[in-house]
């Protein structure tokens, strides 16, 4: 019972397996005694029935009333889950193919990952970047859509420190079951002294491989193996070969252009598939952006790979083969 | 066994005329029949083969056997052959077209050659499919929604679209043509209430093929040409919903389900009282629930939808409904069990199958109630509980149905028994194989897998690898008849004109009926089923 | 239910001696009826065709009214109604050539027939020219769609319809916004409007094909009194399309048409 | 039973029908002109519908017909179609306004 609302979607389901089995259990017991008292024998013949008024009321009404608990039951918890207490500590999600962006109300950016403290009530609203994708947490026994162009809110009050699985269960593309993540259950004074972890600070190009995660940018340009966008190791500096023909030199001029106007210049090869990022980074986050893409080529060849690569390449979501 | 006194000579609708064009040009419907028997029993194993990947991808937690892309495509290979190709067209187009007409003694369907063009209909969609297939695939899911299957995906969704458009077609005409044959082609005498139950289920599956499949047929072109012309009609940041798409297409695709499971209760409703030597019990209930089902079928669609963004009022009227759909399921097992009662039960093959059909279900149709329930929907929807329930409904159900079906008319199709011993054996092997595929997959949805994932958590690994287990156990359970029942056309018993002396117009007739099917029209004096009046089947008798 | 023991009894009646009576039936009644039947069922489906698309109609619609009622004023309404006024007359030469048939007047119905053929192709022409002019206005969906400005701009004289106030008018930020609104949400009507009239002219072409080959066995003189299930069920067709454009009209055409509304 | 006994309507009645077709095509192109408030697309539509049924009923003779299926047919084609809009309705009539689509604009922050 992770959540508040596990102990009554378990003690519907309960009632529900419960119901199941009986049914079951009747039917089964029925067919087979009717099966082996009656099976064929010498001498003995059918008795014709032809049915019994009384007997299909009765197997109408009673399932029929059996089912209206049901439904009373599930109705009640779905409007309680689906009705979030006024005072829930909000935090807005975002899916995107396939990752998962929340951000808290106090403004700490995570990325598949949800630090919340328990026994206190969450409100999530979410909306996604591309397709329909579901907010799925199996322990808390929640499941939302999360859908692009408006908003989906659902909410939950964890019960119990710990991590538990976050899955995206409705079927959003390639890496669908990549799209997963976890959410930390942490008592009240972690979770405080989590927060106030503070903004994130470190050198610019540091920053900039945070945002480079954040805004999905590892999802295609990835340093394994060939993704849907170019390859950046080693990028800085070096001619690039456009689709119609001409050939630019890889500045940071370029590669700002590159990332606010995503389409003005298509590297040969590549489909124009990136988003526009313009009026949606700010000049820091664009500065650390361009910083860490040049921090991809300065370090010597040999390093700069691997530490880059361990955290950039982990995010990128397909666990390796 | 007692030999047949058929004489070899006697001209029927298989050695009336030969060669390919005399099957390819034929309007006897007996012989479409046995055409849409082989163009699915290879769709059939298409998306069977497509399932084996799939269930030996998820041998591993890993993604070890397949890419992501090639199981995206796998899980949606497999999804809509076996809905759109098999599943849709197999008990109606191969059963249906076969006994309706003899079992309301007419000489063949109201409109033979609109017969024939469904098939060729339904094969132009196949091969559309098939090229479509072999040139790429389609990755969405079976059920293409939008935006990914109108912005996002990469595969050709505008060709798999296509296919299943123009498949609907099929599927519209044949109804079309059984709603008319059974209005308008019965035997004198036969009146509505003395109509075989299998005739009052293709009643109901007709009007649902006739009422629901043009609106998913719009509904995919609509969706390509969305993603053709760009329209935005399903594309919110363009004012458009992706909801609606939803509607649209679960308003076809839940009483699709009925498609599937109303033929297969007709075949039932004729094996059960067969083997049991008893007047079904209850005939104007099973009859009407037939009736009921096909309609509430029609408004529970948004079930599917709980969690989609739909309003909380709209969740609580359709969940409502849902409930209502599950009572004339509930009456037709209950009717089914009580016609056993006091009966003279033998245990043949379809009879097995019936067994077998009954429970599963059953419990196929309980654990419906755990995703009409609002609260726990919440939890199992889009787990692989969702996969476990519908494939006890289709699979335990429906196919189930099928393979009893096609046993218990193999006599009447082709001429020939088929090996008892080696049916039962089958039997047996499809239900083990079956619970053991699926039901590991009921605690899995519960635990949390989502489903179409292509990797999992590895926590979910024992209860896959049994579920893979059970699906090779399956394969096998399904080869075994499509081996002895070839094997049966040429080594088989020659069949009796009744072997099961069971009721119906259609054993009144020879095996294989000749090409008009009854030398005189029949007529109709009494009830369907008056089992009280029929002999024994011989070979039964003796037992004890 | 209880069509059926009349419908029943009559099949032992046996007319050998009529040509067009198929194989399986046993009487041409019988075969006539299963006709009819079929086409009717055929009819329902093709509501149900036709209902997808109503209802993604209705739901935009009661989303964005004024966009639709905007985009909607921007059809031809005399061209509209004149093009219904040729329908309805396509729907009335059918009808009489059904008459014509029964009362075995063959040139009478063939003359009909050809009237038919002509309402029916002025209907596509008529069509085909309000749609040309929709071309030019650039409002087909992604064939340089564009309704706000140029020769198709359905802001101008609409204003008080979109909810364009003084105040967003003086907020270029907020024009721009509205406007970039109008041209998704009238996108929308457009894409319904050229499904549903596209959808309806392709019956309309289908149509037209079968009354080519209907006229031509009127010609020859295949339909007697007794016998012209062909002709009637393909009536009963076209009356059906006709009354597909008769609920099109008005939910297409006359979203909004009030003066200064 | 035999064929004969199919209704043969009269000429001038199929005239009028007409006749009362186009007068009902140019009252409704007119009444839109006219400010009736919300009843404008009720009229509009109920005139539809009015023209509707006259061309089933008397141009496909359903009128003069004895066959109860054909009447069955037509009444469950639209009964479904009406369940197809109105339980769509019940989702897109309640859903809260807040849910409905947003602009655009409010999106932004978030992405």
């Amino acid at each position: 019972m992770a959540s508040s609302h596990a102990f009554w979607e378990d003690a519907l389901y309960v009632f529900l397996v419960v119901v199941t089995l009986a049914m079951t259990a009747l039917i089964f017991t029925l067919v087979a005694v009717f099966a082996t008292k009656y099976r064929r024998r010498h001498g003995r013949e059918a008795t014709q029935i032809e049915g019994s008024l009384l007997l299909e009321i009765g197997w109408t009404v009673v399932p029929l009333g059996i089912m209206m608990l049901m439904f009373a039951g599930g109705a009640l918890l779905y409007f309680h889950m689906r009705t979030p207490p006024r005072d829930a500590a909000e935090v807005y999600v975002v899916g995107k193919q396939w990752m998962w962006k929340l951000e808290h109300a106090e403004g700490q950016m995570e990325l598949n990952e949800l630090h919340v403290p328990v026994d206190r009530d969450v409100k999530l609203i979410m909306t996604s970047q591309d397709v329909i994708h579901s907010f799925f947490v199996p322990a808390f026994r929640v499941k939302m859509d999360v859908i692009p162009g408006r908003y989906t809110t659902m909410w939950f009050r964890p019960t119990k420190t710990g991590t538990y699985h976050l899955f995206c269960a409705q079927f959003c593309g390639t890496m669908h079951s990549g799209m997963i993540g976890q959410i930390v259950v942490m008592e009240q004074k972690d979770y405080q002294a989590w927060l106030s972890g503070g903004p994130v600070t470190g050198s610019l190009a540091e920053n900039g491989q945070k945002l480079f995660q954040q805004f999905g940018c590892s999802t295609c340009h990835r340093f394994d193996v060939q993704g849907r966008g170019p390859n950046l190791i080693g990028l800085f500096g070096k001619p690039v070969q456009l689709q119609d023909g001409r050939t630019v030199t890889a500045d940071e001029d370029y590669i700002r252009e590159s990332i606010v106007n995503s389409q003005a210049k298509i590297v040969s090869g590549f489909q124009p598939i990136m988003p526009v990022f313009q009026s949606q980074i700010s000049e820091e986050q664009l500065n650390a952006l361009v910083a860490y893409v040049k921090s991809l080529s300065q370090a010597p060849a040999g390093q700069a790979g691997s530490p880059d690569l361990k955290s950039a390449g982990a995010e990128s979501q397909s666990p390796q083969q | 066994m007692a030999t047949a006194a058929v004489s070899t000579e006697r001209k029927n609708y298989l050695n009336a005329e030969y060669g390919i064009r005399s099957w390819l040009f034929t309007t006897d419907h007996k012989r479409i029949a046995i055409l849409y028997l082989f163009s699915i029993t290879l769709f059939f194993f298409i998306g069977g083969f497509a399932a084996l990947l799939i269930r030996l991808e998820l041998l591993t937690p890993g993604g070890d056997l397949l890419t992501a892309d090639a199981y995206n495509k796998a899980f949606t290979t497999h999804g809509q052959i076996m809905v759109f190709f098999f599943l849709i067209p197999s008990i109606p187009a191969v059963l249906g077209n076969f006994l309706i007409p003899m079992m309301v003694g007419a000489k063949d369907l109201a409109f033979p050659r609109i017969n024939l063009i469904s098939w060729y209909i339904y094969i132009a969609a196949g091969i559309l499919y098939i090229h479509c297939l072999v040139t790429g695939g389609v990755d969405t899911g079976w059920t293409f929604y939008p935006t990914f299957s109108t912005q996002f995906s990469n595969t050709k969704v505008i060709e798999a679209g296509l296919a299943i458009f123009i498949s609907g077609f099929s599927s519209i005409l044949t109804g079309l043509n059984f709603v008319v044959t059974i209005h308008r082609m019965r035997a004198p005498g036969l009146t509505w209430s003395r109509l075989p139950l299998f005739v009052w289920s293709h009643y109901a599956t007709s009007i649902i093929m006739l009422l629901g499949t043009p609106v998913i047929a719009i509904t995919l072109v609509l969706v390509v040409l969305e993603r053709a012309l760009n329209l935005g009609i399903f594309d919110p940041t363009r004012g458009g919903d992706p909801v609606l798409f939803q509607h649209l297409f679960w308003f076809y695709s839940h009483p699709a389900v009925y498609i599937m499971i109303l033929p297969s209760m007709a075949v039932i409703s004729e094996i059960v009282p067969c083997f049991s030597r008893k007047r079904v019990f209850g005939y104007d209930f099973v009859a009407m629930s037939s009736i009921a089902i096909a309609a509430i079928g029609f408004v529970v669609w948004a079930h599917h939808m709980f969690v989609a963004g739909i309003s909380l009022y709209s969740a609580m009227v359709f969940s409502f409904l849902s409930f209502l759909v599950a009572v004339p399921s509930a009456v037709k097992v209950f009717n089914w069990t009580a016609t056993m009662y006091k009966g003279s039960v033998s245990f043949n093959t379809p009879m097995m199958y019936a067994f077998g059909f009954i429970g599963l279900f059953t419990i196929g149709g309980l654990t419906g109630l755990f995703l009409a329930t609002l609260g726990t929907d919440v939890h199992l929807h889009d787990t692989y509980f969702v996969i476990a329930h519908f494939h006890y409904v289709m699979v335990g159900g429906a196919i189930m149905g099928y393979l009893g079906g096609i046993h218990f008319w193999w006599p009447k199709i082709s001429g020939r028994m088929y090996p008892e011993a080696w049916g039962r054996l089958a039997a047996l092997i499809v239900f083990i194989g079956f619970n053991l595929t699926f039901f590991p997959q009921f605690i899995l949805g519960y635990l949390g897998m989502p489903r179409r994932y292509w990797q999992y958590p590895p926590e979910y690994q024992v209860l896959n690898v049994l579920s893979t287990a059970g699906a090779t156990i399956l394969a096998v359970g399904y080869l075994l008849p499509l081996v002895y029942l070839l094997w049966s056309l040429r080594y088989g018993a020659p069949a009796e004109d009744n072997p099961w002396k069971a009721t119906g117009l259609e054993w009144t007739t020879s095996s294989p009926p000749p090409t008009f099917n009854f030398d005189e029209i029949p007529v109709v004096t009494e009830e369907a089923y008056a089992y009280e009046k029929m002999p024994l089947p011989e070979e039964v008798t003796l037992e004890r | 239910m209880s069509d059926s023991p009349a419908m029943t009894d009559t099949v032992d009646v046996v007319h050998h001696d009529r040509p067009e009576l198929r194989h399986h039936f046993a009487a041409v009644d019988q075969q006539r009826n299963a006709a009819s039947l079929g086409m009717w069922w055929f009819l329902g489906t093709e509501i149900m065709f036709f209902g997808g698309m109503f209802c993604a109609y209705l739901i935009y619609r009661r989303w964005y009214f004024p966009e639709f009622a905007a985009a909607s004023r921007t059809l031809d309404l005399k061209v509209g109604t004149f093009n219904t006024v040729v329908l309805i007359c396509s729907s009335l030469t059918v009808a009489m050539s059904v008459r014509a048939a029964q009362l075995g007047k063959r040139k009478q119905q063939v003359w009909l027939l050809f009237w038919t053929l002509v309402f029916g192709l002025s209907f596509l022409g008529i069509k085909t020219y309000e749609w040309g002019n929709k071309y030019k206005e650039h409002h087909i969906p992604t064939f340089d769609y564009n309704v706000i400005s140029g020769e198709g701009n359905i802001v101008k004289g609409n204003e008080a319809l979109l909810g364009i106030t003084d105040e967003i008018k003086n907020n270029p930020v907020k024009l721009r916004q509205r406007e970039a609104e109008i041209q998704q949400h009238t996108k929308l009507f457009y894409s319904l409007y050229f499904a549903l009239t596209g959808m309806h002219a392709i019956h309309m072409i289908v149509g037209v094909g079968i009354f080519l080959v209907i006229s031509w066995m009127a010609h020859k003189g295949r339909f007697t009194p007794e016998y012209h299930t062909p002709l009637e069920i393909a009536g009963l067709y076209w009356h059906f399309v006709d009354i597909v454009w008769i609920y099109l009209f008005p939910l297409l055409y006359l979203i909004d048409r009030r003066p200064g509304a | 039973m035999s064929e004969h006994s199919e209704h043969i309507v009269p000429a001038r009645l199929y005239v009028l029908i007409w006749a009362i077709l186009i007068v009902c095509t140019v009252l409704t192109a007119w009444v839109a002109t006219v400010d009736l408030g919300k009843f404008n697309t009720v009229v509009a539509l109920g005139i539809a519908t009015f023209k509707a049924s006259v061309v089933v009923l008397i141009f496909m003779h359903v009128k003069y017909t004895s066959e109860k299926m054909t009447k069955a047919i037509l009444m469950a084609s639209v009964f479904w179609l009406l369940l197809l809009l109105v339980l769509s309705l019940t989702d897109y009539s309640s859903r809260p306004q807040g849910l409905l689509i947003p602009s655009s604009s409010d999106l932004v922050r978030l992405v």
